[in-house]
């Protein structure tokens, strides 16, 4: 606070959190308080609202632990409810595509920030930039085409001999969820992308020189060195990647396999075709709790502080 | 009479806007103010805060489903007098649909048009039985595209046919603590045969798609997909169990400015005419009389090579379905596609 | 361990710019060698081009009779330090210290150890476990040196590694890093802008000038026996004077300026054109009366105290300023501005230089 | 082995543009498939029935020019909030800042249906009826999140000792903001802009539900699940990747020629300044 | 324009660390002066807190008789020159130079004038439309300067910024400073740890060490005359004699040592305890014959070449080594090494001092 009125003056801080403030209260807490309080009432009939039956409790975030059901993790039974196994499924694999978008973009943004001539860059940008024109459901249904049975992936595999017949791709080589992630992975890589070029291109070139003269191998020098400084923005750009993977409902929809279910179809099947936006708003409540949880663990396990985000 | 009317209704039928609603505007002077949605669920949700903004005076939901809209507070009743309830076709307004388009004798749902959801095959491949049978779903041999909760349903309704249930299926649409026995049943079976399904769809896209790129060779779609498949190799055809024919129509909003103009918006579509544009523009089935002859004939020869009259006789009308019903529904979806 | 450094014919280009132009020198293994010059002379690039980092234009580089040209800087028995000293901000002093040896898989029992031996070395104690953040600008360069030393290296380069320290413990600095030289016996190249350091540390100098070795010999020649005028410039004060010469016999010359005719030293080189006659401060005497050669009447203009000297300005008739240093140990008694004296220097104490060598390019 | 190293970055990069541009060929391929179904497959022949019908359609052209006019006005609203909020995080400390970080994230998994409806229920307590300006509200709610993140990563490398540099010098806070601490700020405004702008663009959920009786691109085309999408949207689509590949080509030519332009006054200003010397 | 600063018992505490300690000085309008110390002693502290970015933690700084305590940097009537630069490294150096007068609304073509001026100034001509990572480092800290200067404050404040400039420059730009401050009357801090820097170009020079200023005198009174042993050692070489003081009359004392019985100079606060007698090289001279008093026998241990003069190391019979200083003029001849020898001082020239003061803390 003071720091801000040291480096900012009382005009522009006061102007800053007066934005903050219409952002946060006017945008995000306000308007959700209505289903945040509805989260803790039934599902009624109008003629019923404001009845006997329409009390304020736990029940619709109660729902969360109802139907157990059984789950094999890695050939072991278990029971589990079935919206904590699709959470937890939801959750294990946003981190996944978390960490393939990582290792996909790690690499790209070290090149686009230490390697390539900084006057070729807004070139480069612009044509990463080009998928975002289309939309995200296009994109994922065009990775449904390619992931498809008939589609060109089998028929090129076959065609060169790789695969002796065609396989379904979407239904999961590994898991059932294999066509999300990639879907997520294609989706989500530039958010990934663009934090970490940013927190490499600060790190001031001499710093990579002294590693390597001091006889790092280049490995020695990402690991010790060019990794460490990206800290702050790789932790950014997995927080927006885990963020937007485990909120994507179209992805899941478009490549979900038969046996794949994302925690947003959930919400989304309370919220619409149940039309039980008390439940649905509990969910979504519960499930940003839930995440913020698993986020703030992820950051302390891998013992990034919010002030190195943040510095 | 003049003025306008603040119509809700289903996107991506063009023809509504350019043929339906100026021949409407010819014949009445009524403007049509027209929100496309998605689906029905999007359109309750808008209706439910219209309730309170305002916005909508005629939404268009499935007959099904109008009874969790009017427990919601959301609907009030057409009056009768005002509409030409003898335009419709048998079957469709009266008997057993009349009842259900009733609360307490009010007349709350009026129909647009109809269709069916029911087997597309791929001729050269599917394997069918003869005659073909909701069962054919479950056969191993066949790659399925469907989608869940209508899965579950044809689960039920096959096993009911061959006497496999306890209660009748159609019970557990009436009685919840019924509907959890026979769902806890079709869900077994339906896991049970869960390999031969290849992909789900949700909408046309996927469904087309489910047999074309991704092989399918057997699947429970809507009317339309088989229209859009049929020169490709695939026939649209009507299970002996009969086909599940859902029933789409207007409903009026409680907080409606636009009532009288409603009402011959409604009127409007049960002319010849009017019932005509509508079933071209969603490739379905027309509801009032004289309609068929105005259709498009490559569409209602479409229609007439898959229901016979036996058939017609057959179809299994969605039933209503409460919201506690829905919501329960939704699980039993739930816990088909995460097995 | 340790191992010679031959230059040969090296150029460095960037873009259309020469950086550095056609070096030559040989240094030999366990040498002391400084290059020395003027901001952008190119000092830098030759340091980088040693160590790998900068690939040369043309020529051949070889450490210890091997050619490097396509060794990368982590497969060249050289440490450098870095003129921002390049420290890892996100690593505490101890592991900056000992990076190099964990890089080269050695324990952390004994790289602790090994930091905190080198953090004694360079005055650092108990910093081990400090960020480099919360040292100020000279501890950081002391702990860049303890990190260069840390990997033992067969060839040290050092990028004007002392000129954020102050004096005194620049001073220390100088010593410590000559007798680390002397008992390592590793070649160390120093670079620096600073002609005292050069000179007192170094078994020979190389000096810079717009990308050209001007001149490589020890530092007593350096000093003495400038080649150009560029060098007798750089490495010390001068008294410059500009005329022509006259008479030029074996070793010696007379020289026409506008304050009269001198007599001074004349090298081979400097027979032709833009020659000037240089005498340093310190060879300029002061006196009362005039002397029998190469004397100028100066009125005092300024006296300016700078410690262990004085320097005393005198303003000649034409305008020029010269300048002669005193002792401040009482031994002469300082001129009072204003007063009248004469300036007076030694034949083979001044020389007849010519300018400095320019890049062909 | 410089050259080794830049060959394999340089055909990462390929392979990355590569995979990035698959999808998006197939879409491409699809515009001219004679096939109601977006796709490549199965070909049913060469069309421009999809350009002609795009070209006739009013209501997508009304739909794309809403879509941009929102997702402008979400780049001004989103961007400026965005950047307050990375700055005003980045100068707190301790619970605060942890709560109010948590609170500014949170909005990304905010499930669209409920941003949407929620954000209609409140403005519409407020008498404010649903439109396209409700969906730029609703949009930014959680697209500002994304700006606060990328310009939080970029403020992480700025050097506060310049702001001190400039307040030295005398000038005002707004004008350190302006000169100093924005131009530092700029790539990732930029970058925050355009995942703005194109997060607007996708948006289905939330505008579905603010957007009243106008329609977007987005909720124009993605209405249609029930009756299929046409490839009259991968037309479209591949106008825009058109054009913009063809935004890039320009650029990049002009700045090779000023480039090389640049580089010949470069080596003029040296030779006269060696001249000067001599 | 030009005002005075007078700091009043300032202190700086940065949690339970003391950084200054205690600070009292007056400084006039239109001085020249120098804070002089060691790396970490707080000098750059003491910059901050009289530009407004750090708050004293007690005691009052006014700037022209006004107490300035609240008022942001922006409003104080100061120039500072970073000891990092800080440059603006997106803006080209015209801009770098011109923003203080861009913020105060001067128009673009006047600013651009300035800007070109100020590069002449420091010797940049032709570097306006540049970028900052195109400059080398002592062109940068000469941008830093302009910058600084554009502004024309009352007080310009200055943290090393010399450092990385070399010699030659450094002395051109020391002149240069030294006589923009003559011209436009601006009252001139600087801070240094190069004691040739600070007696060259100050009227004043103010030494600090770990926090406390130890003295405040004119150049020569520092040097000739420190205060105690810190001031002596940090401005100046000295060869140093532990002992005590014996027989302490008015100003003279004898001093008994290991290696005999001295007289030397006594202060006043020296006749305590930890007391150290202290003689400059210089002032040490050389001869082959023993004197009267002071006069030490020494084996020459090293000759080292420094340019200007030459360091004569010899070792006395206990082991401690003595330095003296010849000039490298030819007048002394350079004993060999090996040589007996004896070292001389002057009484008047040797000074019996306390160690330097501390903080109370
Ligand atoms: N990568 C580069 N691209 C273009 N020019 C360069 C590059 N590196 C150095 N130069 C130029 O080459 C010249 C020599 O640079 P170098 O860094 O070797 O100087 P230096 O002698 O070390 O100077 P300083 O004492 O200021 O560090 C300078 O004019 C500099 O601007
Ligand atoms: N913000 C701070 N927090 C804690 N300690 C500080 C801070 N700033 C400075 N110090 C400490 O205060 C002491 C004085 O620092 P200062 O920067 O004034 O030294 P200096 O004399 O300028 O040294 P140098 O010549 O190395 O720049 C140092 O020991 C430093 O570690
Ligand atoms: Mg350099
Ligand atoms: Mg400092």
């Amino acid at each position: 606070m003071e720091d801000l009125f040291r480096r900012y003056g009382h005009t522009l801080t006061f102007a800053f959190m007066a934005l903050v403030a219409f952002w946060l209260l006017a945008l995000v807490i306000l308007p959700n308080l209505t289903l945040f309080e509805a989260s803790f009432r039934p599902y009624l009939p109008v003629t019923e609202i404001g009845g006997p039956k329409d009390t304020y409790s736990l029940d619709n975030y109660a729902k969360f632990l109802r139907n157990p059901s059984p789950w094999n993790v890695f050939g072991i039974e278990l029971q589990a409810p079935l919206n904590v196994k699709t959470f937890l499924s939801t959750i294990f694999y946003s981190t996944i595509a978390t960490f393939i978008t990582f290792a996909l973009s790690y690499p790209l943004a070290y090149y686009l920030a230490k390697v390539v001539q900084p006057k070729s860059l807004p070139t480069m940008i612009l044509l990463l930039f080009i998928p975002l024109w289309v939309s995200e459901a296009l994109r994922a249904f065009a990775w449904y085409i390619i992931l498809t049975f008939n589609g060109p992936l089998n028929a090129v595999l076959v065609g060169i001999g790789l695969l002796e017949k065609p396989i379904r791709w979407q239904q999961g080589v590994l898991t059932g969820y294999d066509a999300v992630v990639i879907g997520l992975v294609y989706s989500y890589v530039l958010f990934m992308m663009f934090p970490i070029y940013g927190s490499i291109q600060s790190l001031d070139r001499n710093q990579i020189e002294a590693s390597e003269d001091l006889g790092a191998k280049w490995w020695q020098t990402h690991w010790r060195v060019i990794l460490p400084h990206a800290k702050p923005g790789i932790a950014s750009g997995s927080v927006m990647v885990f963020m937007l993977s485990a909120g994507s409902l179209l992805v899941p929809s478009v490549l979900g396999s038969t046996n794949s279910n994302w925690f947003t179809q959930t919400i989304q099947q309370w919220m619409l075709e149940s039309q039980d936006w008390n439940t649905g708003a509990a969910y979504s409540f519960l499930y940003i709790l839930l995440c913020t949880v698993v986020v703030a663990l992820a950051m302390w396990l891998f013992k990034v502080k919010l002030s190195d985000i943040a510095k | 009479s003049s003025g306008e009317i603040n119509f809700t209704g289903w996107a991506g039928y063009p023809k509504l806007s350019e043929v339906v609603f100026p021949a409407f505007t010819a014949a009445t002077g009524i403007k049509v103010n027209f929100t496309e949605l998605p689906d029905q669920d999007a359109m309750f949700a808008q209706a439910k805060v219209a309730i309170e903004a305002g916005g909508i005076d005629v939404i268009e939901p499935t007959i099904d489903r109008w009874g969790g809209w009017n427990s919601n507070g959301l609907l009030q009743p057409f009056d009768e007098s005002k509409l030409a309830m003898a335009n419709y076709l048998p079957g469709l307004a009266d008997g057993a649909a009349g009842e259900r388009s009733r609360k307490d004798g009010a007349l709350y749902y009026v129909p647009s048009n109809w269709g069916t959801e029911s087997l597309v095959a791929k001729e050269s491949d599917a394997k069918l039985s003869t005659p073909p049978s909701l069962g054919d779903l479950f056969n191993p041999d066949n790659q399925v595209v469907v989608r869940p909760h209508s899965t579950l349903a044809a689960m039920g309704r096959w096993l009911d046919a061959q006497g496999k249930l306890p209660f009748p299926w159609m019970d557990g649409y009436t009685d919840m603590d019924k509907m959890v026995q026979l769902w806890d049943i079709a869900l077994a079976e339906a896991i049970k045969a869960k390999g031969n399904v290849v992909q789900f769809w949700s909408g046309e896209n996927e469904a087309n798609a489910g047999f074309t790129a991704n092989g399918a060779t057997l699947g429970l779609n809507w009317d339309s997909t088989g229209y859009n498949l049929r020169k490709d190799g695939y026939k649209y055809l009507a299970p002996v169990e009969g086909a599940f024919a859902w029933h789409q129509g207007f409903v009026l909003m409680k907080n409606a400015v636009n009532v009288e103009q409603a009402h011959e918006f409604v009127k409007f579509v049960s002319t010849p005419e009017g019932a005509a544009g509508w079933a071209t523009a969603f490739s379905s089935n027309p509801v009032a009389k004289g309609a068929g002859d105005l259709l498009d004939p490559e569409v209602s020869a479409y229609y007439n090579g898959t229901f016979n009259d036996d058939a017609l006789k057959a179809l299994w009308w969605w039933p209503d379905q409460s919201a506690d019903f829905i919501a329960k529904r939704g699980e039993y979806a739930d816990k088909y596609k995460s097995a | 361990m340790s191992a010679g450094i031959d230059l040969e014919n090296v150029c460095c280009d960037f873009g259309s710019f020469r950086a550095v132009d056609n070096a030559n020198v040989s240094i030999k293994p366990g040498e002391f060698f400084s290059f020395l010059g003027p901001s952008g002379c190119g000092k830098t690039t030759i340091l980088r081009m040693i160590s790998g980092f900068t690939e040369p234009t043309q020529g051949a580089i070889r450490i210890g009779g091997k050619d490097v040209r396509g060794l990368r800087p982590n497969q060249r028995p050289t440490a450098l330090i870095f003129q921002n000293l390049a420290l890892f901000p996100l690593m505490p002093i101890w592991e900056n210290i000992s990076f190099g040896l964990e890089v080269r898989g050695v324990d952390k029992a004994t790289r602790r150890k090994k930091a905190e031996e080198l953090l004694e070395l360079v005055e650092l104690p108990g910093a081990a476990d400090k960020m480099v953040s919360q040292l100020s600008g000279g501890q950081k360069q002391r702990v860049a040196i303890a990190r260069a030393l840390a990997v033992e290296p067969a060839v040290m380069l050092l990028d004007e590694p002392l000129s954020a320290l102050d004096l005194k413990l620049r001073q220390h600095m100088r010593a410590e890093l000559r007798s680390i030289q002397k008992r390592t016996g590793v070649t160390f190249i120093y670079i620096t802008h600073d002609q005292g350091e050069a000179l007192a540390m170094s078994d020979r100098v190389g000096v810079m000038s717009q990308g050209r070795i001007q001149q490589i010999a020890d530092p007593r020649d350096i000093y003495n026996n400038p080649v150009n005028g560029f060098v007798a410039g750089f490495v010390g004060e001068n008294n410059v004077f500009t005329g022509s010469v006259r008479n030029p016999a074996t070793g010696m010359a007379g020289y026409e300026t506008k304050l009269g005719t001198f007599r001074a030293r004349l090298g081979e080189l400097a027979s032709g054109e833009n020659v000037k006659l240089y005498v340093r401060p310190e060879h300029t005497l002061l006196s009362e009366t005039a002397a029998a050669e190469n004397s100028v009447p100066v009125t005092i203009s300024e006296v300016s105290f700078e410690g262990a000297f004085i320097a005393v300005h005198g303003v000649a008739e034409n305008g020029q300023t010269l300048v002669a240093e005193i002792r401040n140990d009482g031994s002469a008694t300082v001129p009072a501005n204003g007063s009248q004296m004469f300036m007076q220097f030694d034949p083979a104490r001044a020389a007849i230089l010519p300018d400095a060598a320019v890049a062909k390019g | 082995m410089h050259k080794t190293r830049n060959f394999l970055f340089n055909l990462y990069f390929g392979l990355f543009l590569l995979y990035l541009f698959l999808p998006l060929a197939i879409m491409g391929g699809a515009a001219f498939n004679n096939n109601k179904l977006p796709s490549v497959y199965p070909w049913k022949g060469f069309t421009m029935t999809w350009f002609q019908q795009l070209l006739a359609d009013q209501v997508m052209w009304t739909s794309f020019r809403n879509t941009i006019l929102v997702a402008l006005a979400v780049v001004v609203i989103a961007v400026p909030i965005g950047a307050a909020a990375a700055i005003l995080i980045n100068s707190i400390s301790g619970r605060v800042r942890a709560a109010l970080y948590g609170l500014m994230v949170a909005p990304i998994l905010m499930p669209g249906a409920v941003i949407g409806i929620s954000t209609l229920l409140f403005w519409n307590k407020a008498s404010i009826p649903p439109g396209l300006h409700l969906s730029v509200l609703g949009q930014v709610s959680y697209i500002a999140a994304f700006v606060m993140l990328l310009v939080l990563a970029r403020l992480q490398s700025f050097d506060s000792s310049l702001e001190e540099a400039a307040l030295d010098l005398g000038a005002s806070h707004a004008q350190v903001v302006r000169r100093i601490l924005l131009p530092h700020l700029y790539p990732a405004l930029g970058a925050g802009a355009a995942i703005a702008f194109f997060q607007s663009i996708e948006n289905f959920n939330v505008t579905l539900f603010t957007r009243g009786t106008s329609n977007t691109l987005t909720v124009y085309v993605f209405s249609k699940v029930r009756s299929g999408i046409t490839p009259t949207i991968n037309a479209l689509a591949l106008l825009l990747i058109l054009m913009t590949l063809v935004m890039a080509t320009v650029y990049e030519v002009r700045r090779r020629r000023l480039a090389k332009v640049e580089a010949a006054r470069e080596a003029e200003g040296r030779r006269a300044a060696a001249l000067e010397e001599l």
